[in-house]
């Protein structure tokens, strides 16, 4: 049997067409394929000492998100962050933090296919996402670098505010869920779509 | 529709959260040494105070952690959360005394 | 599957209650029995007491007003389809009971045999429900298992298309059942047990039990002392808190349950339809109210007040099941306490402490009950031993492990 | 065109612009900016409906929420049941009808779009009159976030309805300029037509806005008709206003009895004279405005009937100019009139006595009882309330932190004093929040005349009354509910002595105006009657929401494909395409069966089975949930929460393993394969998935904190196809070239990495079929690549895609168990035979205690066997009880056990069942009966393993 370079699917790649027909006001695209690992390390620790060195990065604290150069590290948990990176580094990067860690106590687990990513952006983005988000996403609150795991509607998610775009949210969703999501947020631009500017009705 | 407080993500409405029941419930020792009547009060009964209430919490849609609250059962009210990591437990038997003020070192 | 003429429809306007209710009497110093709880269960057990076993130097003390707690917070559900032996003689026993209390009451409870559907939305739904069928037919209980356009004849707005997110896959149905008017009950039984003499104590709280060699010798109040032969716990929520007065703890965790009316309604449900797959159970009650209920909130409360997302969550449901509720207003919600078991059965019998009797542990279970546990604990009480109906329903079960498991087929259902 | 009680030059509707409507069936005419009982007063319609009970005419009483009366339902465009005119907006192509207490609902299906809206403030204001805005406008210059929300489709509360000015002009250019600088503020929100309706806890507040019933037909389908607001506040004003309450007397439910507060707002809101003659009733101050301002449109006012005995003398003196007579210390009696008030009777009263009636004839009579401040909101977020008994009213008392009132909703009656409070009310808000600033200048009005306090008064005695004063049957104290004076007398006469026990004798107070002009006023006569203070009795709980609010308003968008969120598996689009039907399992669709054409479901079945059984075939596994276990505890936490002995499996096996709850019953079950040295990954059911990883956690992180693990889970991140049959190692070996997959290198119960079709993947030798059957794990990106290639390479093999039902017959001929189906939460290990799952080495695991209780002990446990029905055609259903005689006995019936499984099985050429059996170990080879629309079925019990009992098929 011939093998091929074989296909890969991310959980929205039939979902273009629709995303295209949103309002200006919001864009979304799918981030397929990025790596994904699951660190989990005590803070402080001479592993996560290690891991940091090995990463040429300060592991971020609590809702934060630190994106220092080509791996982002989100924030998830007391001991946990999800380290992102772009399609294909998860060998490498695997390799080199367990090499890193050596005995310590440490474990790095490729996850890179649980989430998929979806990239927000445009000036209806808080406004979309106030429908389903009961966090408090003014940028004052919510500053752009924060890293907030919590429930989109009834999805859970990992919302990521972006440093270098100012309305720009990242949406890190559950492959399975990925699909109700984007239903949902289809659903929540209704609105927006028609003739209104991408400002939503005035109700006058 | 509350907030809770999470000792690791700060306030996030309730339906993030499950309810884990009473807290310092420690698991027993050696449960070969209770009678079954004192294993049953290890499965199945907790404490039901009406007023404070030392509790475990996980942030399940969040960052997936465990925590103990002290909540008046009257008002829903959180008086305290903390990180339960703070209190390791000690194999005191049985379930201890339920309400204990925060910061406290109780039979976890 | 049998016809089935809903009886009183839904519209109707409710029968006046009568001129003379209850006599408002000071505590006496001492009783033959005091009641703990002027709840449904309470007022029952005082009415029984008094009628099958004579015995009328009776209190029933209330902290509030009569049947103010569950007894006035319930969505008034009576059916007797539950899955184990046990559960299904004891609410069998109830419903028989319902079927006269009326008569027996003379007073118009608005009793309303219009049947309920329990839906099924799954695969393990439909082997749960006909597992339950099976067996109440066994037990002599009325059930069947109804396909869904079977469902649809008796219940003709439930939605049964296929293309909804969970499709009724079919459903089963106790014609027997229904509602009844819960004020109304109560009342009745209060009315019948003070023409019997009973005392009926409202704003009478009990802070304290008086227990002498392990033998309970009366209760102290917030109107005095008050001298007992025997006490008699029926309060539900409370039930916890007052057991810690005479130092028992309970496999009890008390929970908030939310409920809702609409505005009244023109006829449009003729049954009762309850869905524990999308938490939803809902009737039309006797003026044309919609009355619904939902999931417990999960952890413990005694605020009498619940969350939000559940009743969010509940119209959802609601409409799911039934798109023609969608412009139905939304007019009342409140929240009951309901105490809660490790096995989502009762506990109705003797205590550790001599002459102290325990009635607790119904969950959602507590209205339909009110006539059956009614009969068996003042039987309990009469004679020092339980009523062959609620013997399984021990404290010691929780010892042994012989446990009367109903979450499979009660879950949040009422 | 015009309508005959359009007052020239009053009111705020737009009269350039005329809107058709139909009420009863009547066409009519109104103006934008028109309620439907505006509309329906200007053009004379006063009779709106009959009451529910007596079937008596009724009107119009107030002109807002308030109102108890006018209870209309909506036909077009879309039925609605239950709104009163009063706060319905008029639009074109109304068409509506009058109500007697009891709405319709639509058969067709709403198709209109409700939403939500999360929001989040440091100051939410509910109330846009005088307080709401300087409220807001004091804080808003603070700088802080602020949302103000509004019922009305318009700002200013009250002054909409009044001739108050403000700053030296009429009050609403003041609402206009505060307005304008709220606009330029980006922080403040102002939502009209936007009804908070619940306080819950931590700062919630709920509102309903009505984006687009206004509109009518006209409203846009893509906009949501209704949104709920979901406001998170640091902290709450409620400037939510008062309500006022009538006067119980004879007859005081006719057409054209009216709130006098409320014709004053008909009046200058709407620009509507509600009569032409006018008798004016009232125990206070407040009801001298509506007269003199209804007296300048051209209401004549036969009389102003004051209760009290002083009347101030500025009001003597304005009455006098109008040339309006003031009949002090008298009452109203009672009314005639049938379809309208025609007349109303006025005698004195006095120390409690009536004199002589006098009949003055009016088309209206105007009523004042005096206000209560509406409380509902902040009661309901717990704010106290205690009995003013100088108003007649309960005010507002404690407030909880965060929570207060401004203007009349704390008694501030004034227009300066609710200015003035409600500047207060931002400052103190302000300072709670730690800002300064916002102070404004307190707006400066009119002085204040001197005036009288308000006489508190009920009922007034009927001159029906016997000497016991006790007849109050045409009292009405319940518009809506049509419940009476006599009602409440019988209540407390039959030895009620709660207000709540009263209540649910007269239902007062429980109809769709929440008893806001109705239950003061009853607990007013439950006190009298039991000579009590009101304040004694407490005011009954104010419970959410405040206003009704439509279900499907409160749903939003979770409706059809959102009401639950839909999980799929990466392979999902597959399956679609090639027509599987689908099994709901918890969120997750998966493929049930896939029919082909003509196919029944147990064709399908059966020929999915054989095809399992005798060639190939394949399953989609990936909602299997999966979690990854790391660290060097991992096999302490495994050895623990499993049944089994985890910590000696070696790297590269695989153990079937069970966890039981510490009450010893199963809770799940799943493989667990060794990774490596400190990784394992473990799989749970598909309905568990979420459950066990929180299980484990629990226990790790509050019972062992100190075992150095780390769960995560894997679920989708790899996709799941297990590859079973004969054939399937022909299959494997075409689409894995690279992997040995004969016994001795690749063995059951163990696990490689390889490559399948190109893929880096994890193929796991297990068997949930007793077939030789490999499980092949790759990430979820390349599910669809690898499920095509193994489809492709099995084509030869004519292999088969197949459901979850084939899979549970499949495992069911082995007596596999499914966790949830042949277990209920009261079945350990040793009842469903796994007793060799359950190891004896451990000293102790999660559910090991509860193995020795009492009741573990019984011999006559249920336990998990096969039935064989006599007549092998025969189907038993699942759930089916079993008994132990051939004819049923009367109920109740001793029962066995039941029926877990059954199914039709392809390789035993017959039916067969799974069931729980009391003793069913020891009843092997015995005959038992399952009962069976109205007969038994004969089956034998038989060992639960019905396939290949030796095993010899697994290695193929």
């Amino acid at each position: 049997m011939t093998v091929e370079t074989p296909a890969r699917f991310s959980p929205l790649s039939g979902w273009q067409d629709r995303f295209a027909q949103l309002p200006t006001g919001l864009r979304v695209r799918e981030l397929p394929f990025l790596t994904q690992l699951t660190l989990r390390v005590e803070p402080g620790s001479a592993a996560a000492k290690a891991v940091e060195d090995c990463l040429g990065i300060i592991l971020p604290g609590p809702l934060r998100a630190g994106s220092p150069g080509d791996v982002e590290v989100l924030w998830t948990g007391p001991d946990e962050w999800l380290l992102v990176a772009p399609d294909g580094r998860q060998d490498d990067l695997l390799a080199r933090l367990r090499s890193a860690i050596g005995d310590d106590f440490a474990t790095v687990t490729d996850v890179s296919a649980q989430r998929t990513t979806l990239a927000l952006s445009g000036p209806l983005v808080r406004t979309v996402l106030a429908q389903g988000c009961a966090l408090d996403l003014d940028p004052r609150v919510t500053p752009a670098g924060s890293c907030l795991t919590t429930l989109l509607a009834q999805a859970p998610v990992t919302l990521v505010v972006r440093e270098e775009e100012p309305s720009g949210v990242r949406l890190l969703v559950r492959s399975s869920f990925a699909s109700y999501l984007a239903t949902w947020l289809l659903d929540a631009c209704t609105e927006y779509r028609s003739d209104t500017g991408g400002r939503g009705w005035d109700g006058r | 529709m509350q907030l809770i407080a999470c000792p690791w993500c700060g306030e996030r409405e309730e339906i993030e959260f499950h309810y884990g029941g009473q807290a310092h419930i420690a698991y027993p020792d050696d449960p070969y040494a209770l009678d079954d009547e004192q294993w049953a009060q290890y499965v199945f009964f907790r404490d039901n105070p009406k007023g404070p209430f030392a509790e475990r919490w996980v942030h399940s849609a969040g960052c997936r952690r465990w925590f103990n609250a002290l909540r008046d059962t009257v008002t829903h009210e959180f008086l305290s959360v903390h990180d339960n990591r703070a209190e390791r437990p000690s194999r005191t038997g049985t379930a201890p005394a339920a309400q204990h003020a925060e910061g406290q070192e109780a039979g976890r | 599957m049998t016809a089935h003429v809903p009886d009183p429809h839904p519209g109707d306007v409710l029968p006046d209650h009568p001129d003379f209710l209850w006599r408002n009497p000071d505590p006496k110093p001492s009783y033959d029995v005091v009641i703990v709880g002027g709840g449904g269960h309470g007022l029952a057990t005082a009415y029984y007491l008094a009628k099958n076993h004579g015995i009328t130097n009776v209190a029933v003390l209330e902290k509030g007003w009569l049947a103010g707690g569950n007894m006035a917070r319930n969505t008034t559900i009576i059916r007797s389809n539950y899955l184990w032996d046990e559960s299904s003689g004891i609410y069998e026993h109830s419903l028989k009971l319902w079927e006269t209390l009326e008569e027996d009451l003379e007073y118009p409870i608005l009793f309303s045999q219009r049947g309920v559907l329990n839906l099924a939305h799954s695969l393990q739904d439909i082997r749960d429900s006909k597992r339950r069928v099976h067996a109440n037919q066994l037990n002599g209980i009325d059930a069947e298992w109804l396909e869904p356009d079977e469902v649809a004849k008796v219940c003709p707005i439930v939605n049964i298309s296929p293309d909804v997110r969970y499709p009724v896959l079919g459903a089963t149905y106790q014609p027997r059942a229904g509602i009844a008017k819960h004020d109304y009950v109560a009342w009745g039984f209060a009315r019948k047990a003070d023409a019997y003499g009973i005392d009926l104590i409202q704003d009478c709280e009990v802070t304290g039990l008086d227990i002498v060699d392990g033998r309970v010798r009366g209760v102290r109040t917030t109107r005095g002392p008050i001298a007992a032969g025997k006490v008699a716990l029926a309060a539900a929520g409370h039930s916890s808190v007052l057991a810690a007065l005479a130092g028992l703890r309970l496999p009890l965790q008390s929970h908030p349950l939310q409920a809702l009316v609409s505005e009244l309604l023109e006829p449009v449900h003729p049954t009762v339809v309850m869905s524990n797959a999308v938490h939803v159970y809902v009737s039309q009650a006797h003026k044309g109210e919609l009355v619904m209920g939902a999931g417990i909130d999960s952890y413990n409360g005694y605020g009498q007040r619940g969350a939000f997302h559940i009743l969010e969550r509940q119209m959802a449901a609601a409409l799911e099941l039934f798109p023609v509720f969608a412009r139905a207003h939304m007019l009342r919600t409140w929240a009951g306490i309901v105490d809660v078991t490790p096995d989502a059965s009762p506990i109705v019998g003797l205590t550790p402490v001599e002459d102290l009797y325990l009635n607790c542990g119904w969950g959602t279970g507590g209205f339909k009950a009110t006539p059956g546990v009614g009969w068996c604990f003042a039987h309990t009480v009469a004679t020092g031993g339980p009523h062959p109906y609620n013997a399984p329903f021990t404290l010691a079960r929780f010892t042994t492990g012989a446990l009367v498991d109903e979450h499979g087929a009660a879950a949040v259902a009422h | 065109m015009n309508t005959p009680f359009r007052a020239p030059g009053h009111g705020r509707v737009d009269r350039d612009t005329t809107l058709s409507f139909t009420f009863d069936g009547t066409a009519y005419t109104g103006h934008p900016g028109d309620t439907l009982a505006s509309a329906l007063l200007a053009n004379g319609v006063h009779h709106v409906a009959d009451s529910i009970r007596y079937g008596r005419p009724r009107g119009v009483l107030a002109a807002g929420a308030e109102e108890p009366n006018a209870l209309v339902q909506i036909e077009a465009p879309f039925p609605e049941p239950m709104l009163t005119a009063t706060t319905v907006e008029l639009y074109d192509g109304l068409v509506a009808r009058g109500l007697s207490g009891r709405g319709r609902l639509s058969g067709e299906p709403d198709t209109a779009r409700y939403d939500t809206m999360h929001a989040h403030c440091d100051l939410l204001v509910v109330g846009a009159g005088p307080a709401g805005l300087a409220t807001t406008l004091a804080a808003a210059r603070a700088g802080v976030r602020v949302i103000l929300v509004d019922e009305l489709p318009q700002p200013g509360g009250s002054l909409l309805g009044s001739q108050e000015r403000i700053d030296g002009a009429p009050a609403t250019r003041w609402v206009g300029t505060v307005l304008a600088e709220l606009d330029d503020c980006a922080d403040v929100r102002v939502l009209q037509r936007t009804t908070a309706f619940g306080h819950y806890d931590d700062g919630l507040v709920l509102a309903l806005e009505k984006r687009t019933d206004h509109l009518g037909a006209a409203a846009p389908a893509h906009v949501s008709r209704q949104r709920i607001w979901r406001i998170r506040a640091q902290q709450v004003v409620y400037a939510t206003g008062a309500h006022e309450r009538p006067v119980a007397f004879d007859n005081n439910d006719r057409p054209g009895i009216m709130l006098a507060g409320s014709a004053r707002t008909y009046l200058n809101r709407f620009g509507v004279l509600p009569g032409r003659q006018a008798v004016v009733f009232t125990t206070n101050d407040s009801a001298y405005p509506a007269a003199l301002e209804l007296a300048g449109a051209g209401t004549r006012i036969a009389a102003v009937i004051d209760a009290r005995e002083e009347v101030p003398e500025h009001w003597r003196t304005a009455c006098a100019e109008r040339g309006i007579g003031i009949r002090a210390g008298h009452v109203v009696t009672g009314t005639s009139g049938i379809e309208r008030v025609t007349r109303a009777h006025v005698a004195p009263f006095r120390q409690g006595r009536l004199g002589g009636r006098q009949g003055i004839g009016c088309d209206l009579l105007l009523v004042s009882g005096g206000w209560n401040p509406a409380v509902a909101l902040f009661s309901q977020a717990r704010g106290t309330l205690r009995y003013d008994g100088g108003i007649g009213a309960f005010v507002p008392a404690h407030a909880p932190d965060g929570v207060r009132t401004a203007g009349s909703a704390g008694g501030a009656f004034t227009l300066s004093g609710a200015l003035a409070d409600g500047v207060d009310a931002a400052r103190q808000a302000l300072s709670a929040l730690g800002r300064t600033g916002g102070t404004i200048a307190v707006p400066t009005t009119a002085p204040l005349p001197d005036g009288a306090p308000t006489r508190v008064l009920w009922r007034v005695p009927s001159p029906q009354d016997g000497h016991d004063g006790q007849d109050g049957s045409k009292q009405f104290v319940d518009l809506q509910r049509d419940a009476t004076v006599s009602d409440v007398l019988r209540a407390t006469g039959a030895g009620l002595r709660s207000v709540e026990h009263v209540k649910r004798y007269t239902t007062i107070g429980t109809a769709h105006d929440q008893g806001r002009t109705s239950g003061v006023m009853a607990s007013g006569i439950v006190a009298e009657s039991l000579g009590v203070d009101v304040a004694d009795l407490g005011p009954t709980r104010f419970r959410p929401p405040a206003v009704p609010v439509a279900f499907a308003a409160l749903a939003g968008r979770n409706r059809g494909e959102l009401f639950d969120p839909v999980r799929v598996t990466a392979l999902h689009p597959w399956h679609v395409e090639h027509g599987a039907l689908f099994e709901d399992v918890g969120q997750w669709k998966r493929p049930w069966y896939y029919p082909r054409a003509g196919e029944t479901t147990d064709e399908a079945v059966l020929r999915e089975c054989r095809a399992a059984r005798t060639g190939v075939a394949m399953m989609d596994g990936s909602t299997l949930g999966k979690i990854n276990v790391r660290g060097p505890d991992a096999g302490i936490l495994l050895d623990r929460l499993y049944t089994n002995l985890m910590s000696t499996l070696k790297v590269g096996r695989i153990r079937y393993g069970v966890m039981c709850g510490v009450d010893g019953m199963v809770i799940d079950d799943g493989t667990v394969i060794r990774v490596a040295e400190e990784e394992f990954l473990l799989t749970t059911t598909t309905g568990n998935a979420a459950g066990i990883l929180e299980w484990m956690e629990e226990w790790l992180q509050t019972e062992w904190p100190g075992l150095r693990v780390h769960l995560t889970s894997v679920t989708e991140h790899w996709v799941t196809i297990p590859l079973v049959g004969p054939r399937s190692r022909d299959v494997l070996a075409l689409a894995a070239p690279g992997l040995d997959v004969g016994n001795d290198a690749f063995p059951f119960m163990s696990w490689q990495d390889t490559t399948v079709a190109g893929v880096p993947a994890r193929v796991c030798r297990i068997s949930f079929s007793g077939e030789l059957a490999y499980e092949i794990n790759v990430p979820a990106w390349y599910g669809i690549t690898v499920w095509k290639a193994l489809h492709t390479a099995g084509s030869a093999f004519g292999i088969t895609p197949y459901g979850t039902e084939t899979m549970h017959v499949l495992r069911a001929e082995k007596a596999y168990p499914i966790v949830g189906q042949d277990t209920d939460g009261t079945v350990t290990p040793q009842d469903l035979g796994m007793s060799w799952a359950v190891s004896k080495k451990k000293p102790d695991f999660v559910g090991k205690r509860s193995f020795t209780r009492a009741e573990n002990r019984r011999e006559d446990r249920k336990q998990l066997v096969a039935l064989l029905p006599a007549d092998e055609q025969v189907l038993l259903p699942e759930g089916a009880q079993i008994i132990a005689t051939s004819s049923i006995p009367e109920p109740p019936v001793p029962m066995l056990g039941h029926v877990t499984s059954s199914y039709r099985s392809d390789a035993l050429r017959r039916t067969f069942a799974l069931a729980l059996v009391r003793s069913g170990t020891r009843r092997i080879g015995e005959t038992l009966y399952v009962p069976l629309d109205g007969r038994t079925v004969p089956v034998t019990v038989t060992d639960p393993v019905l396939f290949d009992k030796e095993g010899t098929r697994r290695d193929g």
